[in-house]
């Protein structure tokens, strides 16, 4: 399916959602109280049938905390990207997606460890590279003095 | 993160018949400093727990404060043994963003050295897997062979694993007067020296016992945990982003995407053994007819990305990996997240190596071909 | 004393004359008792560090390397100076260990290949004990140092010992079957399991010529299971590198490491030369059957260096299998003992049979 | 009858493919004139690195003590470790006008990567790669170099 055929699809599927194509990929962006349906659809939806999920990472703004999932059909070889906004940029919480494509569990993790949004429903929830003391590194507000020389 | 709530996670009830051993983080067939807790039964191995993290440097914060070229030096630290597609997909993630047109050679040099990085990973990778099953002597054939890529490496590159030959635009430096030369020499070198491997390990009674149904990998399982690289395809997934989402001079070259659908240890191994034959066949498509032209295009002194996400796709030796780059329009990424292959490879393990025994699971872990700083980056 | 390179049988009975002339039998027996272990202990440190640099050497030019180069000429010095090395290390004794165990079990391991060594005959009248159950008596005592490494994997208190001493356990049980069965097919042949005699017997043809394919296919089960009794090669599951970082010996350092390392090679001497002995003649010259002249012209080199050649053409193939081929699991190893090499050694024992009963053989 | 056949066809193919492989091994130990090994202390006089080795920052000096670094701290920019320190001084020229020169150009070659950025950066090719690899040394302070010798100055018609 072309960018723009799959926009028309995700559009249809997705009333609640934002569907865009951005630079490179048709991007859609659902509510965080949305996104496990929203996952379920895109991966079982046979026109759809999102079975891939090759990256998954989250992005810390300056006002929200946004999960970006990039995903591929391995069937009709087109790719979207999801993407979700927490409001709550302290304390974000989003559902696990780790029971629709596996390999979420462990990114979920490694979200988890370095950018400290939590994830509803996960089965085994703990940090993977750091240590419990650390704080979430990847946030634009962490301060490490010993660490970190600034430049 | 205490080990006794993980046993109660992994199991639902406790076994007293049961007890863990860490595998790692010295451990010689672990690759480096990668910790497995692996719950076993007398050899059989029930579960296993990889604790990742012993290398973790933090890649993706230090790159918030670099450069964009900076950057790309950054990631040949991450899977050092395929250091060039690490850095071209930063490179053509730039390139992408900026709308800039490299030049037909660069895309040649380009793919070139990711097809010779490729093979000097899997000649690595098939001395350690033989030495993992015991076969020692595999470890100097490889590396002897090894070394000839490193050499022209050095000779072009200026050094021979943390290569950063890429630069956005086109590459550092013009290719080396010898360099078609070698190449040429080390394919007909290479392509003698090919078959003995299968002579000494493949057809091996010992090896084929050790590797056949052993750690199958169902194709379903291989895509929900983005399982890629040969290790994907061992199990029927295509999943070859030359094929698919080709880039620099892939579109112009002929090569097959070779798939298995058997999903066991043999299968992982064959492939990696017949993509070494293809990465030859690919650059003798292109070894003699690297076009003339400039080894880069003219690039500002300060390489600033417009305002948005990019994400860009390369076949590392391993598997798909990915750069997502954030950009804020300023001369440093905003957010930078590398999809290392290793990552996800690394966690289908206990879906594969539960049940078989532990010396299967030293197998199994080689066939994925574990770079740890990929995983931990 | 009557010195001759190429009997020692005089060398050694005037020896013992001349010890009765000066002193009592009791104290006569004493000093030729030390006089032989203080020998051995002199043989086994040096073939042993020998045997250890040939490794060495045979390995990195199996693997187009150099080996050792740097201390003394060619690196002669080199396991001398590891052994230097091992002698000067501190012995480190896991918290937990048993005490009593852990101490015993490299000198069990130890002890199993000097009893071992008793009965070889290294030249004609250089054989300590010839008795008339040699080979029987070989067989037996060589599997006491399983012994010591069961004890060292338990009472290390570590699990990858454990794991390494328990596989070690079930390959070198079965294992002693097939080098028993192998045996024996040369001992229908021979007719004796007294090992002067059955060395005595190939003074026309060795046995491996002998009982024609019979003892072939009994020769290369005996080196598949001699190899896997002395945890080498494909069979070396115990110490299992990639698996079990050092298997049994993970915890021993300094000499008593040394102990187990020297042993292992020592086993490999002794797998050596009872193959040596029992089909390839032992000290006896390569002889053909009725070719005066060639069987005279072969009786010039001394039956000594006969047996040293006949052994290190042995070991070498034994490095052969173990810088080839990849490690086996640990049910393969039983499964290549109980389906393949068990069932054929059987029928090879009634090919034995039937090849003597006929008198086929040579 | 089939099933012994067949077992008697493992037994032989089994044992072919492992004479297979020690023939390979056989080969090589039989012929050890091909041995690859360097013996690398001892073949130091012949052994030559390539042209392009990245092995040190160095910068090169005239015969008469001329370099042509012109102390911009372009190299210190694009360094990502911050391997490089540039310690400027403002010079009299001959015409009488303050200009900008290099009092001591610092490197830490125990920070450093070995990412040619700086000489790509450079404008005026004043620093290049050596080829010298041999960097142990057994005191750390020693692998900060200052690399403008003393007395050295910045060769004639530089311009920044």
């Amino acid at each position: 399916m072309t960018n723009e055929e799959l926009q028309a699809c995700l559009t249809g599927e997705f009333t609640n959602a934002e569907v865009k194509i951005g630079k490179q990929y048709v991007e859609i962006l659902v509510n965080a109280e949305e996104l496990h349906d929203a996952a379920i659809k895109l991966s079982t939806e046979p026109l759809l049938s999102f079975d891939y999920l090759f990256c998954l990472t989250g992005v810390d703004y300056p006002e929200k905390m946004q999960m970006v999932y990039h995903l591929e059909s391995t069937k009709h070889r087109h790719t979207v990207v999801l993407k979700v906004n927490t409001a709550d940029r302290v304390d974000p919480v989003v559902d696990t997606v780790s029971d629709v494509w596996q390999t979420a569990k462990y990114h979920e993790r490694e979200v988890y460890d370095l950018l400290g949004v939590k994830f509803n429903k996960h089965t085994d929830l703990r940090r993977l590279f750091l240590d419990d003391s650390w704080g979430f590194p990847l946030r634009k507000d962490y301060k490490d003095e010993v660490r970190i020389v600034e430049r | 993160m205490s080990e006794t709530k993980e046993i109660i996670i992994s199991s639902d009830k406790i076994h007293t018949d049961q007890y863990l051993v860490n595998m790692g983080p010295q451990h010689p067939s672990t690759h480096g400093v990668l910790r497995l807790l692996v719950r076993l039964e007398g050899e059989i191995v029930h579960h296993i727990q990889p604790h990742v993290g012993y290398i973790h440097s933090g890649i993706e914060k230090m790159c918030e404060s670099l450069s964009y070229p900076q950057v790309i030096h950054l990631t040949d630290r991450m899977d050092y043994l395929s250091a060039h597609m690490n850095n071209e997909a930063v490179c053509l993630c730039v390139e992408n963003a900026l709308q800039v047109e490299v030049p037909d050679r660069v895309k040649y040099i380009r793919t070139i050295m990711d097809e010779l990085t490729r093979l000097a990973s899997h000649q690595l990778w098939w001395c350690v897997m033989g030495m993992d099953l015991g076969a020692l002597t595999t470890f100097f054939y490889g590396l002897r062979d090894r070394e000839h890529i490193l050499d022209i490496f050095e000779e072009t590159c200026g050094a021979r694993m943390t290569l950063n030959y890429s630069v956005p635009g086109g590459v550092m430096f013009d290719i080396h007067p010898n360099f078609q030369k070698r190449v040429k020499e080390f394919i007909t070198e290479f392509r003698k020296k090919l078959p003995e491997y299968d002579e000494l390990l493949t057809g091996n009674v010992i090896f084929q016992e050790r590797t056949n149904d052993i750690g199958y990998l169902s194709l379903e399982d291989a895509i929900a945990w983005g399982v890629t690289g040969p290790s994907g395809r061992g199990s029927g997934f295509s999943c070859d982003v030359r094929k698919h989402n080709p880039y620099s001079a892939y579109p112009l070259v002929q090569f097959e995407e070779k798939l298995d659908t058997k999903g066991d240890s043999f299968a992982r191994y064959r492939l990696r053994i017949e993509e070494m034959h293809e990465s030859l066949h690919i650059i003798e498509q292109l070894i003699d007819n690297i076009p003339e032209g400039d080894y880069a295009v003219k690039m500002k002194g300060v390489v600033k990305l417009p305002e948005g996400e990019f994400y860009q796709r390369v076949e590392s030796a391993r598997g798909e990996f990915g750069v997502y780059i954030v950009s804020d329009g300023k001369k440093n990424p905003y957010r930078v997240k590398f999809r290392s292959p290793g990552f996800s490879n690394l966690f289908a393990l206990n879906k594969m190596a539960a049940g078989h025994k532990i010396a299967d699971l030293v197998a199994i872990m080689s066939t994925l071909d574990l770079v740890i700083p990929d995983i931990d980056r | 004393m009557g010195f001759n390179i190429y009997d020692f049988s005089g060398m050694t009975h005037n020896m013992h004359l001349w010890f009765l002339e000066r002193m009592s039998p009791t104290a006569t027996t004493i000093v030729e008792w030390t006089v032989i272990g203080v020998s051995y202990m002199l043989f086994v440190a040096l073939f042993g560090l020998f045997l250890v640099y040939a490794e060495r050497k045979v390995c990195a030019a199996f693997q187009q390397r150099l080996g050792p180069m740097r201390v003394g000429l060619w690196g002669l010095l080199q396991t001398i100076a590891d052994f230097i090395k091992l002698l000067m290390k501190e012995l480190i004794m896991p918290k937990s260990a048993d005490k009593f165990l852990y101490n015993l079990a490299p000198f069990i391991v130890m002890i199993a290949t000097f009893l071992a060594m008793a009965v070889l005959p290294f030249a004609k009248g250089l054989q300590t004990l010839d008795f008339d159950i040699g080979i029987f008596y070989v067989t037996a005592v060589s599997s006491v140092g399983v012994i010591g490494i069961l004890l060292a994997g338990w009472s290390s208190n570590n699990k990858y010992s454990l794991i390494g001493a328990m596989r070690s356990g079930a390959q070198i049980l079965s294992y002693e079957l097939s080098v028993s069965l192998s045996l024996v097919t040369i001992i229908i042949l021979a007719g004796s399991m007294q090992l002067s005699v059955v060395v005595e017997s190939q003074r026309d043809w060795w046995f491996l010529f002998k009982g024609h394919i019979s003892s072939v296919i009994a020769f290369v089960i005996f080196l598949i299971a001699g190899t896997a009794e002395t945890n080498r090669g494909p069979f070396d599951l115990a110490e299992a590198e990639s698996e079990l970082t050092a298997g049994f010996h993970t915890e021993y350092s300094g000499i008593k490491f040394a102990f187990f390392f020297l042993a292992e090679y020592i086993n490999m001497f002794i797998v050596a030369a009872m193959a040596t002995t029992v089909f390839l003649g032992g000290w006896m010259p390569l002889h053909f059957g009725q070719l005066e002249s060639f069987n005279h012209v072969m009786d010039f080199i001394p039956p000594l260096v006969w047996f040293f050649m006949k052994v290190c053409g042995v070991i070498f193939l034994i490095m052969w299998f173990k810088w080839t081929f990849p490690r086996l699991r640990v049910d393969q190893i039983l499964t290549l003992e109980w389906k393949y090499l068990l069932p054929i050694n059987l029928v090879n024992i009634l090919l034995m049979c039937l090849v003597v009963l006929t008198k086929f053989h040579l | 009858m089939n099933a012994l056949f067949q077992y008697i066809s493992t037994v032989f193919k089994g044992l072919g493919t492992l004479l297979t492989g020690m023939k390979v091994t056989g080969k090589y130990v039989f012929t050890p004139w091909n041995n690859v090994t360097q013996q690398y202390p001892e073949n130091r006089d012949t052994l030559k690195m390539f042209d392009r080795f990245r092995g040190e920052v160095i910068m090169p000096h005239s015969e008469n003590n001329e370099h042509l670094c012109t102390g911009c701290g372009i190299c210190e920019l694009n360094c990502p470790n911050g391997s490089i320190e540039i310690i400027s001084k403002m010079e009299l020229t001959e015409e009488g006008k303050k200009k900008r020169a290099i009092d001591q150009h610092i490197y830490h070659l125990g920070m450093c990567t070995f990412c040619n950025l700086c000489i790509k950066a450079c404008p005026t090719g004043a620093i290049v790669m050596g080829q010298n690899f041999e960097h142990a040394v057994w005191d750390r302070s020693k692998l900060t170099k200052v690399l403008n010798q003393p007395g050295s100055k910045i060769a004639q018609g530089v311009k920044e």
